[in-house]
């Protein structure tokens, strides 16, 4: 009912390639590796894997993608670390994690003997860092790509976060990429907190990067009211959750217009199979499930279950066809 | 001691009964395939606020009491105040509310082998996962005492389950309404002195559990302390609920107390650096220079 | 109770000023203008007040902030203008709106003549276009202050957003401030889709802006999941709500922290008096209540009722000592 | 014809009753003051979601009828489909519910200063607000003729109540499960026809009154049209409403349907254009130029 006349006539548009029988191919690309579905978990949301396996098979998913993981141990940050926001929800861990080697010897084993294919994410403080985590990554078994978190801050620029600068992003990325097989893609993980987050891409992108992955969370705060100081330990925090799930829509929208060629891991916010398909007709060929891993464990084969639905639902033979669709402007609407 | 191993489920549970006891709520639950698993110590993660809610994140209780006979499968209690928007929202549900619940979580209070005498020290609602615990070790053969603390008589909780199930009970509230008027530390060395203390269990407050812990400490008794940190996952996937914690080597780590506690022996918990990472943790900032 | 011992310690401490009998002065300052309380609504979230004066009487509020005018008349953009998100919507208006002419003979007489401080907005394409705004404006009866919202697309320089350019903020800033009155303060509204909002601040307040207007709206995305397409016919929009507080209240604090001294009107996800109270807290002098009007009409008097309440309840006798007080370290936590 | 003035409402009101009616849900809410002041044509805007929802923006329903009489103080009713996450809501709420109401919001048809004949076109729950008017028409000594159409004899809403009123009846539904088979404008001319229609009122989807403002354009005789466009605010602060209406001197302006609606002239309304801001617009980028 209601709404403008164009409205009507647009949601009588036949859905693409509908079929008697629909088939359902999940199957989507990562550059030059091709995951069994589009459905990841969101770096920092899912440990290693291990945990969640209580709940579902981890190998059922996309890829996991693992908590950025630094060269050594790492402490994070004092607590609190959380506060529940509208809809959201603040974090400040501080990539509290094992380090390298320690994540070589247990974490990545595990997934692969699991028959999990991982995304592994990696964290520096400088370009030398990345660079030699890439090296210490190469040829572990298991690996399908890196997700290069670039929300750091670059020790060597008075603590400028590296997603925040195209010239960092870029140098981070390029070292990566030498370091990294050359099967192995590399995704290059951007914030949101930029003025202009195509222009960050696209220096991504010219140095190497086979694939980008958006949004992180953004730059947040909340304060304690009866404290009446910050509530997070580290002052401010990243915001996640359905709250940023617009900011995700636009920049995934803005930068696969701007680059329709290069491959998205698209999120924020995602909770429901309808959040990952709004995703994917931005422009995303995969969808990470972050936040609502917390309220709801199983949510990522849920989300997989019900973006199957959805897809078939709008005759979407392939999940590929529906990469990118909301752009397309060939169709009878 | 022996620790049980469980596996959490995710379930969808009803509202059987609600209940006003004092100051808190008790709620049961019809919640199949926990109270099975369920050993005491351990929590369950409601999930809150319906469907729309702008509440993302589930809320841990403490499981009072279990059962998992009955008419309606197995049944999980628990018991909470209701002091901000989700455990108001769960003061509002009626019999037949749909909850979602994950459980069993955490790890459980540690038994002893053998029959010792136990002292069970609970501060407000803290007490609730207590009498579960006085069961199994009275099922064993352990003799328990009971010190209860609060801010009130209305904060006290359990003191008739108590009575019933330990040799003696020690009361305090901090405005003396019922019992001594004091905290549980000031009669608890008395208590130990009297019941022969082998081992203490404790949860309430974390200013509470520290103060047991030294008295525990002073006595070489151990201490089994149930703590309660600010959880996003509940499940060990966030590090949202770390605290600094010894290891047996004597390393300080920032220890998830979502699924390596929320039981943690009193005298491995850095209490005075809660809420800090002390220099010398593993991985610390301070360290790497 | 738990969480760790520090907020223990940090909860006991007596709040500032207690006094036997609180008064509650609820006074603040907008740079050179005294308002008698500190909650305003936001722009184009009460048109020019006459529609909230059926709800309320809007001589009650600090003052009222008028949706941005500009030079002539306007239509604004095509349907659907808006779409619900969790915990925020997003909006495409476009700005419609009478023109100056229209606005300067009915809508702020309205105002002044009803008691209320109109605070009013103003949007142009061109720096010469706020200039002459001012100038028009200037000498009008009512008007309490400007708020420049510079979130509009330079026309000179490929439609590049005024907020999200240091030096075109700027020049917008001066040029406003140069044709306004001295007794009438000029507020910069800035954007939060920057990399570096305490740049633009200081860009704006060296421009002569006397205080700060933040945050304007993210600018967001959704998908119509039936279409397929945008759901806002002007493709992005912008979003606002309790979804974005977090952000709003790490601006204020990153500005206020950067810049002490620089009155702040705070906006964003405001919905009663304690998010009011938290934007105080962390420097804002006055807060806007925007979309929160959209679902409770009567917001903004009942946000002031709560904030008088939440500010004798931690005893502070003057609202002003509220502002920035999150920062403040010379306490004994 | 006449206008009425109201003065909209902000009341904490408590659903009186729930009903299934076919396809949709019959609410019936105490609301007083609006009631009081309701005119045909009006709508309110209610709250959803409950406390710590995600949902912000009220919901805009026309009132099916009002009493301003009875124990409960004034009642206002509502019809509506439950179709997304607000209206899904609503239809889970029960008696004592509380419903934060806003009303009575909008211009509300303009009624004949003479007795006429009124042909009533109602498309699915867009017929809702008819039958007040009808009872207002036919107390002023109108003739009130009724046109329903719907998808399926599930959506039509209210055929035994036109029975009741009206002079005659004419029914269509797009599967033909009850009436005709076909749309309203199937039949409008000849119900018009053989009423000697002097004017018609017509509420349900854009595209009916579209074709109702054709056909009444037709015959020269005045349509009054209840839109329904996607509102925020419902109060005239926000903008998101409008839609493109030529105004006396045929100048078009895009013109907020919550305040100078929901009911517009039919031809007035440019309806082709809806969704749009036509290059002829009062302040139109195009025009700039
Ligand atoms: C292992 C464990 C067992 C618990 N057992 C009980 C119990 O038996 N009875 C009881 O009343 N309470 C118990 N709590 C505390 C209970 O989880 C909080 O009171 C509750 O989460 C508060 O939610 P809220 O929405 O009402 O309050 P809010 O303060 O608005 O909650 C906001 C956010 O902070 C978190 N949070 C706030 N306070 C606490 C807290 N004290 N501990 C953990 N997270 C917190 C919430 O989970 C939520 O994410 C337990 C907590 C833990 C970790
Ligand atoms: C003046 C007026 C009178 C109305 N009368 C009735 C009635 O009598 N019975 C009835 O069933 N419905 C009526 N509607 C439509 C009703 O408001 C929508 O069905 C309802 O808002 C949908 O909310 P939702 O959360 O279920 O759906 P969603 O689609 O999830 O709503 C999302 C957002 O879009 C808005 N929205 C979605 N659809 C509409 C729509 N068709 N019209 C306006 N806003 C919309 C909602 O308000 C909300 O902000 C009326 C609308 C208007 C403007
Ligand atoms: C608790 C938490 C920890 C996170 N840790 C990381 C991290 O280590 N590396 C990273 O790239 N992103 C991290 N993120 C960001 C998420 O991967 C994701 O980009 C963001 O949360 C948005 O998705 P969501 O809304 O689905 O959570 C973290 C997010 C949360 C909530
Ligand atoms: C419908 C709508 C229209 C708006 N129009 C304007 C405007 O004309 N000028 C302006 O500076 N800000 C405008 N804003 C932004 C608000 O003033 C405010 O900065 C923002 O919405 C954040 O506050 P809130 O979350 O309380 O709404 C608009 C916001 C909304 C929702
Ligand atoms: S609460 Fe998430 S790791 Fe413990
Ligand atoms: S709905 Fe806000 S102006 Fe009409």
């Amino acid at each position: 009912m209601g709404g403008p006349v164009a409205r009507f006539s647009v949601r009588t548009v036949p859905a693409p390639e509908r079929t008697a029988e629909p088939r359902y191919d999940l199957a989507t690309r990562l550059a030059s590796v091709e995951l069994p579905n589009p459905v990841l978990t969101a770096s920092g949301c899912a440990a290693a894997g291990r945990e969640l396996q209580q709940f579902f098979d981890v190998a059922a998913l996309g890829a996991v993608v693992t908590k950025s993981i630094m060269l050594e141990p790492r402490s994070g940050r004092a607590t609190p670390r959380m506060a529940e926001t509208p809809s959201g929800m603040l974090n400040s861990i501080g990539l509290q994690g094992p380090g390298i080697d320690a994540f070589l010897a247990h974490d990545l084993p595990w997934l692969h003997e699991h028959g999990a294919r991982a995304v592994v994410s990696i964290a520096g403080g400088s370009v030398e860092e990345y660079a030699e985590l890439a090296g210490r990554l190469r040829g572990a078994a298991g690996l399908a790509a890196l997700e290069v978190n670039i929300s750091c801050p670059n020790v060597a620029n008075r603590g400028l976060v590296f997603a925040c600068d195209a010239g960092a992003a870029a140098a981070v990325v390029s070292a990566v990429r030498a370091r990294t097989a050359p099967g192995v893609p590399v995704f290059a993980k951007l914030s949101a907190d930029v003025t202009d987050i195509v222009a960050i891409a696209r220096a991504c992108v010219d140095a190497g990067a086979d694939g980008l992955s958006m949004i992180n969370t953004l730059l947040g705060m909340a304060l304690d009211l009866d404290t009446m100081r910050p509530v997070l330990a580290g002052v401010t925090g990243g915001l996640s959750g359905p709250a940023i799930k617009p900011v995700a829509v636009r920049c995934i929208w803005q930068v696969h217009a701007a680059l329709p060629d290069v491959p998205i891991i698209g999120m924020g916010g995602v909770r429901s199979g309808l959040d990952a398909l709004e995703l994917m007709l931005a422009g995303a060929c995969a969808v990470s499930v972050g936040t609502a891993v917390f309220g709801d464990p199983g949510a990522p084969v849920r989300v997989l279950r019900e973006l199957r639905e959805a897809l078939s639902a709008r005759g979407f033979g392939r999940a590929a066809d529906a990469v990118g669709y909301a752009h397309r402007t060939d169709r009878t609407t | 001691m022996t620790e049980a191993t469980s596996r959490p489920v995710q379930v969808h549970g009803e509202v059987l009964t609600t209940r006003r006891v004092g100051a808190y709520h008790h709620l049961s639950l019809v919640a199949p395939g926990i109270a099975e698993q369920t050993r005491p110590g351990q929590f369950v993660a409601l999930a809150v606020g319906g469907p729309d809610t702008a509440l993302l994140l589930r809320r841990a209780f403490s499981i009072y009491r279990v059962s998992s006979t009955g008419v309606y499968g197995g049944t999980v209690e628990i018991v909470f105040a209701a002091r901000g928007p989700g455990t108001e929202w769960l003061a509002r549900q009626q019999p037949h509310s749909p909850v979602d619940v994950v459980g069993p979580l955490g790890r459980p209070f540690a038994l002893p082998r053998e029959p010792v005498s136990a002292t069970l020290v609970g501060g407000g609602y803290g007490s609730a996962p207590l009498f579960g615990l006085a069961e199994t070790l009275r099922s064993r053969g352990s003799r328990v005492d009971f010190v209860l603390g609060a801010g009130s008589e209305q904060r006290l909780f359990g003191a008739l389950d108590a009575k019933r199930m330990a040799s003696t009970v020690a009361i305090t509230t901090d405005d003396g309404s019922t019992g001594l008027r004091g905290r549980v530390t000031d009669v608890l060395a008395q208590v130990m002195e009297r019941a022969g203390t082998d081992v203490v269990y404790a949860c309430g407050p974390m200013a509470m559990l520290q103060a047991v812990s030294r008295v525990c400490a002073d006595r070489g008794v151990t201490a089994q302390c149930a703590v309660e940190e600010s959880m996003a996952c509940g499940i060990g996937v966030c590090m949202t609920c770390v605290l600094p914690v010894r290891d047996e080597d004597g390393m300080t780590r920032m220890v998830r107390s979502c699924v390596e506690g929320p039981v943690f022996r009193g005298e491995a918990v850095r209490w005075e650096d809660v809420g800090t990472v002390p220099d010398d943790t593993y991985g610390a900032p301070a360290a790497a220079h």
